[in-house]
């Protein structure tokens, strides 16, 4: 049976995708973002990533799709028609799915013990965490210590997301600013911005 | 006994919850306007889920996994009948008209 | 969105329990799923729903500007910290085992308060990109 | 049993990414997309059960959450076209 929630999540996950692809409401294509990344967030559930399964839950759902509404306000819910016509992309994408297509043909079966990846560092993670770490949740041990670095090199990323968007767009106080508010009357809708 | 009985209550409740997904899945699809469809949407969110989640707690027994499943029942509980309101408020107040019996028949 | 009144009401009484669950997710990291980064998102995902239902001057009276931007470099800060301090008690850069005397207490407190750094940035960072995005709109 | 509300909840699922695809107006998409949150609450919460491990019903909770805040900030979207207006630049409901 939970192959079939598999094929299942799967399937949706495609149609989600072509939809995605063809809609030009702006709008509908956030929505259906929304949609596919509960999708994924399920799919993650069935393959024990819990934690990431976790992340997508609250980034991937709730604030992303906050974030992209709150841009949508800013630029208008239109798509622009493309100017090119998009056979050169299709082609370029084909081949390079179709070669990744085939590159999984070599891959060892999905889940065996004895597989490549386990073979690494998985082991000594697993089996050294009881005793030198002592916490439960290996996913934590690994991000926090093992792989600290690593972390440390995310938060840095994020941080330097956040002095990036503070710098361009400016957070401004809604208070300070009641003189431009006296000649422009409430929020103007869609939010063409001026030049 | 005792394990009998919680099955069969757990059996009761999620298939009854089952059942009541897909008659609000089926009014999704079917309802004619947006107001209608709510309505259809609602059951599941409320009284489905209810009903798969109170089953799921026959299962957990008394442990930690009931208080969170009791702990998402009552978030579910707090927050669907809620955006479905202001749902069905913001698409009034956005214009759309629900379809009323005299102006079916034209 | 205040003259929704059912809207209000409930959104007033979900603020807490996120927040409370936020910290459930902060510092039960170690032993199930979740951790800082979670943490961090559902933490400002209160945040968040308190500014759409009160509007961002009401947030930003709660969460002031000033705070949020000491938030985000203090979060990073922590945890460079944190690794200096390992190479400062004779351990290598983020070698927590030098925190304590115990070896394995010294793990649990460095993951601890890494996690916190994550946790206060990712939050910081999120409000303050909303708090960008959503102040602009609307009067440009 | 968990297979019957799983099979269930897959098939109100899809009917959900129809109403989605179709969906005439723009409520009916957030319509479709709120009620699919609560149904990928659920499933994760079978999926749990269905494996045998069920520990992991904070994601779901999480969901339940997060779900909410999306809709609102939706609503809010249509409502003001823009996310931070506040109590002194709301437009007058009754008009």
């Amino acid at each position: 049976m939970a192959a079939i929630v598999d094929y299942a999540v799967l399937a949706f996950l495609a149609v989600t995708a072509v939809a995605l692809l063809h809609f030009r409401n702006l709008f509908a294509v956030v929505m259906l973002a929304s949609i596919y990344s509960l999708l994924s967030a399920a799919l993650f559930v069935r393959l024990d990533a819990v934690d990431v399964a976790f992340t997508e839950a609250a980034v991937g759902a709730g604030i992303s799709t906050i974030l992209m509404l709150g841009s949508l306000a800013l630029v208008g819910s239109k798509e622009e028609r493309p100017r090119h016509t998009p056979i050169i992309p299709l082609l370029v994408v084909a081949v390079t799915g179709a070669a990744l297509i085939y590159g999984t043909l070599d891959m060892p079966p999905f889940g065996r013990a004895d597989n490549p990846v386990h073979q690494h560092v998985a082991p000594r993670y697993i089996q050294e965490t009881p005793e030198k770490i002592d916490v439960p949740n290996v996913v934590t041990a690994v991000l926090a210590s093992y792989r600290g670095y690593d972390t440390m090199g995310e938060v840095i990323v994020i941080f330097t997301a956040a002095i990036g968007v503070v710098l361009l767009l400016g957070i401004r106080q809604p208070r300070g600013e009641k003189e431009s508010r006296s000649n422009e009357k409430g929020p103007t809708r869609g939010g063409k911005a001026s030049e | 006994m005792i394990e009998q009985i919680a099955d069969g209550a757990s059996w009761a409740f999620i298939v009854t919850g089952a059942v009541f997904l897909v008659i609000g899945g089926i009014g999704v699809l079917r309802m004619p306007d947006v107001f209608t469809r709510l309505h259809a949407a609602g059951i599941t969110d409320t009284l489905a889920s209810g009903l798969i989640l109170v089953g799921l707690m026959f299962q957990g027994g008394w442990t930690l996994v009931s208080v969170k499943l009791v702990l998402i029942l009552l978030f579910l509980l707090f927050t669907s009948p809620v955006s479905s309101h202001a749902l069905a408020r913001a698409a009034l107040h956005g214009g759309i008209r629900p379809i009323l019996a005299d102006s079916r028949g034209k | 969105m205040t003259h929704h009144l059912v809207l209000r009401v409930v959104a007033n009484i979900l603020v807490g329990p996120i927040l409370l669950f936020a910290l459930y997710v902060q510092f039960h990291g170690d032993y199930g799923p979740g951790g800082g980064f979670q943490a961090g998102v559902i933490f400002a995902a209160a945040f968040i729903l308190y500014a759409l239902i009160h509007g961002l001057e009401m947030t930003q009276r709660v969460l002031p500007i000033w705070v949020l931007k000491l938030c985000i470099a203090l979060g990073a800060l922590l945890f460079i910290g944190v690794g200096y301090a390992c190479l400062l008690l004779g351990g290598n850069f983020l070698d927590y085992n030098a925190l304590a005397h115990d070896p394995v207490h010294g793990q649990h407190l460095g993951i601890l308060l890494v996690e916190l750094g994550v946790g206060i940035t990712v939050f910081s960072v999120m409000v303050a990109i909303f708090y960008a995005f959503a102040g602009r709109t609307g009067t440009d | 049993m968990f297979t019957a509300a799983a099979a269930a909840i897959l098939l109100t699922m899809g009917l959900a990414i129809v109403r989605a695809l179709l969906g005439p107006t723009l409520y009916d998409r957030i319509l479709a997309v709120n009620m699919f949150g609560t149904k990928t609450v659920l499933i994760i919460a079978v999926l749990g059960f269905l494996t045998g491990r069920p520990d992991f019903l904070d994601i779901a909770l999480v969901y339940a959450l997060i779900n909410f805040i999306g809709v609102i900030a939706v609503l809010k979207f249509f409502e003001y076209g823009s996310l931070g207006a506040g109590r002194s630049d709301s437009r007058d409901p009754t008009s």
